[in-house]
């Protein structure tokens, strides 16, 4: 019986691939499997591939698999581009009939069909666009996809929208494509899913997930600029904000948005902006103003693939050590690394609380692959959400002090807060070095003190970061080092590894700063070999974990820098290999 | 009643004869006659010269980086409605590394007051040729004389959206009151651009130089601000640049717009429970 | 007989504190000594305490000394800040008489004079602004100066800008100073120099040499915006480009600055920027630009103490990181560390050979210390300054060329280089992921191997980087590493220790990226203690080490946050204690 | 003779009916007219749909970052000021993240042509407002409206100082070549902005709603486009948006005034020999 499969539909920007992956999403997701969405799109407007791949699973998965189970395309050239990623046994549908060009190797291991949805599409509704559906309708037999799913979800994206008569002509076209696949495809060749029921779950991106943390944690300021792939944050925020007294804001560049949340932090609100690659870059000047002002800040930064623009619409981790060395100047900073959805959604409320126990800029670093793409979660339930403000003193508190001192020198490093407005708390803040006070102080013992009493806060923070979390058999001699969306590859490399007969367990890094030292050491000390798994090219967790475990053993780097994620396969082999 | 020694919170060094000093003796009383309250007003400042000014007067203060005192000022006005914001840059800091918040905060007109320092030169950093100094100017950055047409804030502003537009003088203190006065009181982003001469890196624009230099539309006759084709004329003269309110334009500002809500963003609800987020969710299902 | 003297001159911002001890370095050092400079001085308008201490010594030195011999200060507050400063055996001269107020301790330790210069000043010239040479005519008696050497520097000072007139009161007053001075030092006070000759000697700031580095390296474009402490370097280039078809442009901001120098680099012209502090975090983006479209780009970065703004008159080395993981993405690029004024202006000129032949950014970093204070250095010989611009196409050679790709996927990494102009060249360059032709393509085969191309030029690099530099003992157990200004109290710290039978070494960085691990290593491996020197909170430069040196053993941290240099005794005294 | 093909490298990926059709075809068919070269052309882009025009374009072209068109355009036409230098922005590039670059460009007024593809929203991020968006404009990023005042491009350089300030209209497309091939000969900087409507993403200001919303001065009887009276008027409507000429101002570039040799900077030698040297360092001994 098939488990997972992986559907990967193909065409050109415009064709609307990305509308018809998201109604498959929505449709296997009611059926009840885990899914995970994987897109590959160019940043280009029009006329380029463009594809887009649906994994379904009876158990919990996180990233893409190592092959597609079935392509749909609505042109050929997908095919010869991705015939190596068509698993055996695979079957490709494509508006033309290309097959003929395919070596006999090839042809032998998959079935190719024609299955003109343009054609169809014109010929029954003259109009070209009905292909989408006619796709889903292949799919439908491919697949054995539910029909009354099928409308629920058509009715569901087009009924408000567009009106009954577009409905109906949307599910006959899915009929149209069902009795075309009918007649092409064999019963040996479909791949059909086991249904399941589909209770208390979501199909969410990160970038969603993450804009609810902000809601529920009490952010109700968010500027920020548009650059993918960080909108969608955004797009969710602005739909949010506005019926519960918030604010979003679109600045005219990043210097601006990440400067107004702090100033907007300053005055008493939850403040965040989120941004990506070149962005990121224009916002180290403020985040060393918060650094040095001891204000909060939250800042999301969905990593793209750089330098530079790069590759605006892909998957990278290669924008970790610049939070963390980045900025000019030592000040404290914590960098957090979800690494699932549900995670994406608890550490942001967790960086507002930290931002502001600890005074100092958080940032969520997350990937596009996670901020875009979609998978199934369970329902978040928000029983335990604490908003914690820290040394946020009252109104009343502050009256009570004698001399208030906004940065005063106290053992854990932290100085209680006032807010403007607040009677017997006024004080400056500045970029500049300060006294107790908050006036400028140039004096080499009170620099000295002051950078130690600002340092100190991390000292404090450890306590309450986010331990790393060991997956797989704790008794395994192979380790796997990996944070944020390496989670998923790890992992079924690790289940592949398995199957053959290797033990290996995986450390999963969450925060990225201040490095928890102590249990990285621990994990690596019970482990002959350790592998880490960086997205990057530079090993830049390798690096980090280098500079501050300063490990006994060699590390070996598994590095990816394609502008693509790993599958499991590029996981599990040279760890295989190395063996 | 407060008096102007409640805003006073030490006394300033800056050069003897800056200009600065006007302003800062201007603020402390507006700050008394608006009965304003210090722990109420936030004065967001700049790098430079001018950025001193938190240290000497009382109030809430964030002294910020170069180039990003209206973002910030504007963020602390957008979180709370309530304080009165007061954002002050030097010339190279609102016209140079900031011209393009300035140009965006004027257009969005969120509702606070922004003075500019202008002495036509960079001070703290001792003497270079800033965006509105005059052609040929010569300075330690333009030995050979500036060859880039000067900047004008306020027309900058005028041709951007903006709904309050002023320019005062250190020398004519009692003119630079009124104006700080009535921008503050101005609905929406009000521009209080100051004449200040810096008396130690800038030997050409000298208190007296703005005096030949200048001419005041407060003393005009019939002069009514709120006339784009008046504020035009002013504004476009070449020879002489002009002084007091050069526009001005009611209507709603940014803050009122966006956020409609009496209680300010700051004291919103923070706390969001499960019913609330699970209706939310359900698009998710 | 005295070998080291340090005279500190005091006041407050706006006395001429910087004018006096200027001049006072210029005579010194025509009286043939060594010279170190060094600036304390507010970030402020005036009214703050300043000093300026000026060292002389016999032999070589290149940063200031444990304690100050001299001080001659206008008025009585430096006395009580700088006390701990003032060796036993020191002299004070103040304009009034505090000393009452001085321990019993303190003051049988040194000995204090009043010495009216202003009253004398106001006295004789009806003006206090000859206070300043007063002063010096004081110091003139203490140090033995020679009259002819100080009246030839005053007739240079002054002879031009002010006339004949003001010469001779100014000479007038040092006379004054000086006969002042002899009633009331006596002569076992008196700090007497030997006099030497002043041959084919320079006394000159770093950032000077920079400049002259970049006119004599061919660099005929600089942009940058005005930023303490690199400024002086701007000032100079701004006196020698014009009559060298050279251009200075000052723009709006750092985004314009290194945009600009880029876009002339890119169009042929060898072009910098120079910056500091927040100019070079806002530079961070510009910086990716430059790595990804391979364009040579010459960045100064003149290090003064942050995050943010922090003390912008002030020294620090905590913007290594920044540059060398700074920017998102994974880009090459060289980063280096002049350690003294020769290499200021060498490591310069080869920053534009490098940025040529490797196509990519390089940092020239240095510091505060080093920018702005004056040394004295032999009189830079040109004899051997090579102009390398790498693989530069001559017109002729390119149309030789039948398909010409400006991103040729070569061996060494490096792709010939077209100029805009030259016939058959025409190519693009850009910030997103391109093809050799250097268009834009975003398959994860044209990616990889694009990376790999580009990244392997900082291997091809490798050999002709500057190597690090050991000094001291060869054979001796302990090892001390630091880079640029920390050479100088490094050095001296040294022949302290060996002083007290503790042999050490020291290993000079002077490439910080790409970094040289095989000589990192094998230095740590001759040494059984090694000691990091950081001028900086988080030991930079060590993270830097573990990272990529993976040293068997700990090594110790020297660190300094104060705002301030390494006296050598802050380096000595821990090594000695750690004995 | 060159034929536009000459300046054809592949044919454009724009949406099909997108306004940028019409200024790559005009930038072609100035090209032509103008006998220029296309290795002596640089063409620099900032980040947006607009940037693709390096990819289509024959010619030099250097695709930087968003809103850094100018600093970088700046740079190659100082280094090299015998290259047509041709910067391209979107709206957004220009008037957002770019417009302190754009102000300081206008006023700087090096020898260049710059192209603003005013589409009125961000087209490649796929929809948000733009500074150009009209006031209550409803996108992505402002789904109630947007709020501030729109910025007008023309306006801002006429008051900083443009010497070469025209708009055309992709759906204009001869008086588009016609205002390119002035622009490319004016000296000093020129500043073309092009109504381009954005077919995809902005339903509101469509071709037709340019044709309704703008008048041309080129077709006003005894138009002079050197008076600033005349361009204010123009500048200043807030019903209609002019094309055309706008104003002209004669006068030196910024690189006739700071590189007054011939040579231009890239070829200026740059061996410096020891005796010049020690001349230098005298200052230091
Ligand atoms: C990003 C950045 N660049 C440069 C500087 C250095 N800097 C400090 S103040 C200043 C200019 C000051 O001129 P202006 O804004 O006119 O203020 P003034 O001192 O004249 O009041 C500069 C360039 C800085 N602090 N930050
Ligand atoms: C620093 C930075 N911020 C954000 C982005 C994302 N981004 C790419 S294009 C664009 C806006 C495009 O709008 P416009 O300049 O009007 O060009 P158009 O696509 O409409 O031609 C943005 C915000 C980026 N590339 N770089
Ligand atoms: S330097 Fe100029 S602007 Fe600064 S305080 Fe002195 S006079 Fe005023
Ligand atoms: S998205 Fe708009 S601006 Fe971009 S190519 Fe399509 S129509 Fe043109
Ligand atoms: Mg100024
Ligand atoms: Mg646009």
């Amino acid at each position: 019986m098939i488990k997972d499969i992986s559907v990967m539909i193909a065409g050109k920007a415009g064709d609307g691939v990305l509308f018809t992956g998201n109604v498959l999403a929505k449709i296997l997701k009611r059926q009840g499997w885990e899914i995970v969405t994987y897109r590959d799109f160019p940043s280009n407007i029009r006329g380029e591939a463009t594809n887009y791949t649906i994994r379904a699973s009876l158990k919990k998965i996180h990233g893409r698999a190592d092959s597609i189970d079935v392509l749909m395309a609505f042109d050929c050239d997908a095919i010869f581009h991705h015939i190596d990623s068509i698993a055996h046994g695979g079957i490709v549908l494509c508006e033309g009939s290309e097959v003929s060009r395919m070596t006999p190797a090839d042809r032998s291991a998959r079935t190719f069909h024609a299955f003109p949805m343009r054609t169809l599409a014109k010929e029954k509704f003259g109009n070209e666009i009905y292909k989408n559906m006619i796709l889903l309708g292949g799919l439908c037999h491919i697949l054995d996809l539910d029909l009354s799913v099928i409308s629920q979800v058509i009715k569901e994206t087009f009924l408000e929208r567009k009106g009954p008569d577009i409905v109906r002509r949307n599910i006959e076209a899915i009929h149209l494509g069902c009795e075309k696949a009918k007649k092409i495809v064999e019963a040996h060749e479909r791949h059909l899913l086991k249904r399941k029921q589909d209770v208390n779950r979501l199909l969410i991106s990160g970038n969603e997930a993450i804009g609810i943390g902000a809601l529920v944690a009490g952010c109700r300021f968010f500027a920020a600029y548009p650059i993918c792939p960080a909108t969608e944050i955004w797009q969710w925020l602005i739909h949010h904000f506005p019926q519960n007294n918030g604010l979003v804001v679109q600045t005219e560049d990043e210097l601006a948005a990440i400067n107004m949340a702090l100033g907007a932090s300053y005055a008493g609100a939850r403040a965040m902006t989120s941004t990506s690659g070149p962005g990121a870059s224009l916002m180290m000047e403020g985040f060393g103003l918060a650094g040095m002002t001891e204000v909060p800040l939250v800042v999301v930064h969905v990593q793209r693939v750089g330098p530079s623009t790069g590759l605006p619409t892909k998957s990278e981790q290669a924008d970790l050590l610049q939070w963390i060395y980045g900025s000019h100047g030592d000040f404290p900073r914590i960098v957090l690394s979800p690494g699932t959805i549900q995670e994406s959604l608890e550490f942001t409320i967790k960086a507002f609380n930290l931002a502001e126990k600890y005074q100092c800029p958080v940032i969520l670093l997350t990937e596009q692959d996670y901020g875009q793409n979609y998978r199934t979660v369970e329902k978040f339930n928000l029983g335990k959400i604490e908003i914690d403000r820290g040394k946020l003193l009252t109104k009343k508190e502050l009256l009570g002090l004698k001399d208030y001192k906004r940065f005063a020198f106290t053992r854990d490093g932290i100085s209680p807060r006032a807010l403007p407005s607040m009677k017997n708390g006024i004080h400056m803040i500045e970029g500049n070095e300060h006294n107790e006070w908050g006036y400028r102080d140039e004096t080499s013992r009170n620099r000295t003190k002051m950078m130690e009493k600002r340092m100190r806060k991390l000292k404090t923070a450890r306590k309450d970061l986010i331990r790393p979390r060991i997956w797989g058999d704790k008794g395994a001699d192979i380790g796997v080092i990996g944070c944020g969306s390496t989670l998923g590859p790890i992992r079924e490399a690790i289940e592949k590894l398995k199957d053959s007969g290797i033990e290996a367990k995986f450390l999963q890094i969450r925060t990225l700063w201040p490095f928890l030292d102590k249990e990285v050491r621990d994990f690596i000390s019970t482990c002959k070999q350790v592998f880490v798994v960086d997205n990057n090219y530079e090993g830049q967790l390798a690096q980090l974990i280098y500079s501050q475990v300063r490990p006994k053993i060699e590390l070996e780097s598994i590095l990816n820098y394609s502008g693509h994620t790993f599958r499991p396969k590029d996981i599990a082999n040279p760890i295989q290999k190395a063996q | 009643m407060m008096e102007e020694k409640d805003f006073h919170l030490a006394d300033p060094t800056w050069c003897s004869g800056c200009g600065i000093y006007a302003i800062f003796s201007a603020l402390k009383k507006t700050s008394v006659t608006l009965e304003m309250k210090p722990e109420e007003m936030v004065v967001v400042t700049g790098i430079g010269c001018h950025g001193r000014l938190n240290n000497y007067l009382k109030a809430y203060g964030f002294h910020t980086l170069h180039g990003r005192t209206l973002p910030v000022a504007q963020g602390v006005k957008l979180a709370n409605k309530q304080l009165s914001v007061i954002a002050v840059s030097g010339d190279g800091d609102a016209y140079s590394i900031g011209l393009g918040h300035f140009i965006h905060a004027v257009r969005r007109n969120v509702n606070l007051t922004y003075i500019v320092v202008n002495n036509m030169i960079y001070g703290l950093t001792q003497g270079q040729t800033s965006p509105t100094s005059r052609k040929g100017f010569v300075s330690k950055s333009t030995p050979l004389g500036s060859k880039e047409s000067p900047l004008c804030g306020p027309h900058l502003a005028f041709v951007s959206g903006g709904t309050f537009i002023a320019r005062g003088f250190s020398g004519a203190p009692k003119q630079l009151v009124r104006l700080i006065e009535e921008g503050i009181q101005h609905t929406g982003f009000s521009l209080i651009e100051v004449f200040s001469p810096c008396v130690t890196h800038n030997l050409a624009n000298t208190y007296d130089w703005f005096r030949k230099n200048t001419f005041d539309v407060d003393q005009e006759k019939g002069y009514d601000p709120e006339s784009r084709e008046k504020a035009w004329k002013f504004l476009h003269n070449r020879q002489k640049l002009a002084m007091g309110l050069l526009y001005q334009e009611k209507g709603p500002s940014f803050d009122d717009l966006v956020l409609p809500m009496k209680t300010p963003l700051v004291q919103s609800k923070m706390f969001f429970g499960q019913k609330k987020l699970d209706k939310i969710l359900e698009k998710f299902e």
